[in-house]
């Protein structure tokens, strides 16, 4: 794994774009039965974790949940085996044990259960801090996620031994179909001042605003003064899932308006944003293509979860 | 009528019928109605008695708890059967112990009701059957719903008759499943014990003495079923399929029945094989049905559940599996 | 059960009394061996329980830990029935079942989970809340308890449904041997603002203080304005348990200046005060005495806590 | 040296061989030292590896999860194992499914440390033997000291050697049971099975051949021999006693060896009766031994376990019970 330069604009773009139609072709390809199980897509989320893992160093620690296929490509994953890996094939990120919300790969781990990373993540930042790495952890999670009680005991934790992590709140203003204001109480910053955590807070969907933000937090976290959260307000523009949208067309279509694509398209010369998007769809087609053409996971390669009598 | 829309009628019977009945869950309102369904309709009928809750599994199974210390009964909805282990101590600790260390001076008539079970692909942590984790938990009952008979009527009892708290197990799979009826089928018949939650005895109609005593629970009768009618008229070996409602406490006598006839028992369930239902089915076999016991069990390998297709089906037990095991055992 | 008229100054220092002579008389006979299990006492916390309880009104609903005796006494339990629990007797709250922590009697609940008793007691302040019934239930954890996630599980609820539940927060400095600033982060009034629920805050041993402060509170959750927490450091004067104290004892002595007992007794009538005395020591005695005397629980009694095959 | 001081022997063995061996728990500190002063003297020697933490039972596994992943080896002390419960997700749904999920590219080398059982008197959530419901989770491993042969050998090969993640079940009880070496009896013979986690089989020196075969685990197996003893010279009834360390995932050669000699198994726990650990016993050895086995379980009532002595005595099993089961089932 190599870090990746200083982020250009066309660099933060590219990776936006990849979620992006990455997405939109897991989306589309769904009801053709090509994928096992269900997704959860990144679709108008790809600024949070594009902008906060510009900031990555070798070695930093990722920790995602279920909506983990932007955090994990802009991680650096291969967008090849994340396809091969919805589809069940031996070349899948976990050969396809894992599925969509089980990934790992190298110092990136998710898990499809709300919050229970959180501790996992607090655990690995210590581990990293008594070892004197210098690695940083970013922990992803949503505004629904604030209602595991897990989450807490982290925080508390996290503060009280001035770990080196930043949680980064992703508010898509829902959790799965209910509204923020159903599911939270109180402000979002407080659940984390609470604990005496430092709390930066943006309600933008500019990469580059993003960007320099989390900038901020992670150079505080990497100077070993502790925890940082980022509270991003931002939106998803597909369903929680699959199917069913609950929520009013409008208001999706008045977020659309801000969408971080364009905001960030735009900043480029338009001969540029022009090949960066036809090479984006080429990778995009070719990983699936490729993942397509695998072979299906084999029962065979099922072994035991631990050694029976050692 | 399918199981979904039995048991989502069920709900709905309840609400009407008794205005204590507070129902609790994560995203259940309209016109959403829960991830799989089942509170279809409630929120809008009901509006005061609906809650949609914050994502936490022990709070609001303890919020279930409370309410109906209060006089309440209080349904609460996992919204995956993976998540319950997060309510563990709540259920444990509070709802089980509570009317027995108490003196007998409370009750909590809660029920939680969950789906459990593989097959569509969820991955690890959305595709178990944990409920062998809550089995013998003193104060707690463990049902599991089934396509026979009357899925609605067995959680209308859990809900407005049982005042001990109910952890009701649903099975994915079992949702799109049409409801048999104890009378429909000429090729089988199906007998119902007394009690409140009953064991169900399925053989074929007008075979000849059993040789082998099957049982199942859950998803996994529905399996059961389609084995024995293939072992009868394809391999003609004639076996009893034995069905529970209630998993725990432990109560399976038609089972003792069918084997003094059989001496062969072979228990099927979707959860991981070792530690698991079955065990308790043949460790009480062979406790109170003596020596000369032929027994076996069948369930998912012991290991996670993998989320793709090939990989998962091959840990989950299905009908082939349970044909083999049956002519192994007769053999 | 009886409401309590509007507490007078005898009554506050008697009931405080009550607690004190109770615990000491628990502590000062566990080494003859006639209790079963290990106990919590309250000395040095009883105008909490006995300044906050003071507000309850007929029906309402107390929740209560680990560390009950005192929360017990102040609701208006039975002493004897209490000495009897601890000493295994038919005659005691449960009959011997639960012992000194789970001590079950009326509207009054409490279990040794620490924690696990906080979305019980919301559950029930909504229970009471929909019902209309005027009842307000009075939750009390302590400091330590704060390292529970599911608090804040509850805490979010209560608040997002405006239920009728006063929290109060025991700060007596330690979780068990452990003290406050190793276990918590920041401030504990921020844990509940956090989730919008206004806090009182106190630092007193002052009964007619902190009953001031708790009849505000009270009357506001009674009056449906949803939530209130009231914050109260205090001190244990005993070991945590019966053994055991790894506190200094320098500090001890230092909060024994600020003792609750001889503040309020001090304000009472010398020869009142001494008939009070009395009165509560020939109460303790008596409790313990019928309390032996009675017969030792009888394994006959133990029900199936389920039916089997209803 | 009681089992104690074996077991705090060992942790500072450990932290003293491996840089890489964290301890986290509630009130660990000296000079206190943990709730059964198991971590004595580790925080004044290991001044920056003794971790003393909030009471947060699913955060502290979930951080000594999240150690394990980086290259640490994190043990983590329950402070009483009723609270288990608590820390169930983490359990089941992280530590235990991590190596597995992610296609063995991760190791999760954990132990969770944590004293179960009754006989003390406190009381319903203070007392219980939850283990039964943490047996057969793929991917976890489950281990009972008791007082023989080496019980800091046992701890020390599941922080050290091990890289899987370990439950750790001490006995309150046993902390002051003078450890039992090998061949320190005259009265008996203890032989040890090669595996990391020995399965151990005791008989009475210079017996005839067993007629019976005990099992039981944990502070059980003390009551196990003891009784084992007294039917030997009281009763002249000869029990073979196998006692294994590693419950789940379950494996237990020894004890078939001993059945085919016996055709008579008596198993004993302290966790509640229905769905324990007999279960699993009883269930492998109808499998695997086949027809003609007499067997019986030995349990807890199912019931909570109860404060005051009487009734806590008649809910636990004891020596007396084994006695009686073993003479009824000779008879
Ligand atoms: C413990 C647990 N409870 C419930 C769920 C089901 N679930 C999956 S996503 C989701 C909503 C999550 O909301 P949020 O944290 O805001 O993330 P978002 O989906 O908005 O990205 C829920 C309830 C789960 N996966 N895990
Ligand atoms: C879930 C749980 N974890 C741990 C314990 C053990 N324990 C009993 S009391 C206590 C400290 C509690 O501290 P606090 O909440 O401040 O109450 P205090 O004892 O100071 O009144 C602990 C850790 C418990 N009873 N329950
Ligand atoms: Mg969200
Ligand atoms: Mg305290």
């Amino acid at each position: 794994m190599t870090v990746r330069p200083s982020p250009d604009d066309v660099e933060l773009y590219r990776q936006m774009l990849r979620i992006r139609r990455f997405e939109e072709k897991v989306l589309s390809s769904f009801s053709s039965g090509i994928f096992y199980g269900t997704t959860h897509t990144y679709i108008g989320q790809e600024a949070d974790a594009v902008g906060v893992l510009a900031c990555r160093e070798e070695g930093d620690i990722v920790v995602s949940n279920h909506r983990c296929h932007g955090h994990f490509l802009a991680y650096g994953g291969s967008m090849h085996a994340l396809a091969a890996e919805l589809m069940g094939r031996a070349t899948g990120v976990t050969g396809g044990r894992g599925g969509s919300q089980h990934v790992q790969w190298e110092d990136f781990y998710a898990n499809g259960i709300l919050g229970g990373t959180i501790p996992l993540a607090v655990g690995m930042a210590l581990a990293e801090k008594v070892q004197h790495s210098r690695r940083i952890v970013f922990a992803f999670m949503g505004d629904g996620t604030l209602g595991e009680g897990v989450v807490y005991e982290s925080l508390n934790m996290a503060s009280l031994w001035s770990v080196p992590i930043l949680f980064v709140l992703e508010n898509n203003r829902y959790a799965q179909t209910t509204p923020v204001q159903l599911h939270l109480a109180g402000e979002i910053a407080d659940r984390f001042e609470a604990f005496s955590i430092p709390v930066a807070e943006a309600d933008t969907v500019d990469v580059i605003e993003i960007h320099a933000l989390a900038n901020k937090s992670a150079a505080s976290v990497r100077a070993g003064e502790g925890p940082r959260a980022l509270v991003l307000h931002t939106y998803r523009y597909g369903p929680h899932s699959k199917g069913d949208d609950t929520r009013d067309p409008e208001e999706i279509l008045r977020y659309k308006k801000r969408d971080p694509l364009p905001l960030q398209g735009d900043r480029l010369d338009p001969d540029l944003r022009q090949r960066v998007e036809k090479e984006v769809e080429a990778e995009v087609a070719e990983a699936f293509q490729r993942a397509q053409d695998d072979p299906l996971a084999d029962p065979a390669s099922l072994t035991s979860p631990l050694d029976i009598a050692p | 009528m399918n199981v979904l829309q039995a048991l989502n009628g069920s709900l709905h019977a309840c609400m009407a019928e008794s205005e204590q009945v507070y129902f609790l869950g994560e995203d259940i309102l309209e016109p959403y109605g829960g991830a799989f369904k089942v509170a279809q309709g409630l929120s809008t009928t009901y509006p005061g008695r609906v809650i949609t809750t914050p994502v936490s599994e022990a709070g609001i199974v303890g919020l279930g708890v409370g309410m109906a210390l209060r006089g309440l009964k209080a349904v609460v909805e996992i919204m995956f059967g993976d998540f319950i282990a997060l309510a563990a101590d709540q259920i444990i600790n509070h709802a089980a112990k509570l009317r027995w260390v108490s003196g007998e001076k409370v009750r909590v008539p809660l029920v939680i009701r969950t789906p459990m079970g593989g097959g569509r692909g969820y991955g690890p942590t959305h595709s178990q059957t944990l409920e062998k984790h809550f089995l013998g938990v003193p104060g707690l009952r463990v049902l599991a719903v089934t396509a026979l008979d009357d899925p609605g009527g067995v959680l209308k009892s859990a809900i407005l008759e049982d005042d001990d708290p109910v952890l009701f197990i649903e099975h994915k799979l079992l949702y799109a499943k049409p409801v048999i009826s104890l009378v429909e089928s000429s090729e089988f018949s199906l007998q119902r014990s007394g009690e409140r939650y009953p064991v169900y005895h399925l053989t074929i109609a007008g075979s000849p003495p059993p040789m082998l005593t099957i049982t199942a629970y859950g998803y996994m009768a529905e399996l059961a079923r389609q084995a024995v009618q293939r072992l009868a008229f394809e391999h003609e070996i004639f076996a009893d399929l034995v069905i529970p409602t209630q998993l725990s406490p432990f109560s399976l006598d038609p089972l003792l029945e069918s084997l003094a006839k059989t001496g062969r028992l072979l228990t099927l369930e979707e959860g991981s094989h070792t530690h698991g239902w079955g065990a308790e089915v043949l460790a009480h076999a062979v406790e109170t049905h003596g020596p000369r016991l032929q027994a076996k069990r069948l369930a998912a390998r012991d290991m996670p559940i993998p989320a793709s297709g090939p990989l998962e089906k091959s840990v989950i037990p299905d009908v082939e599996g349970v044909i083999r095991a049956a002519r192994e055992m007769i053999s």
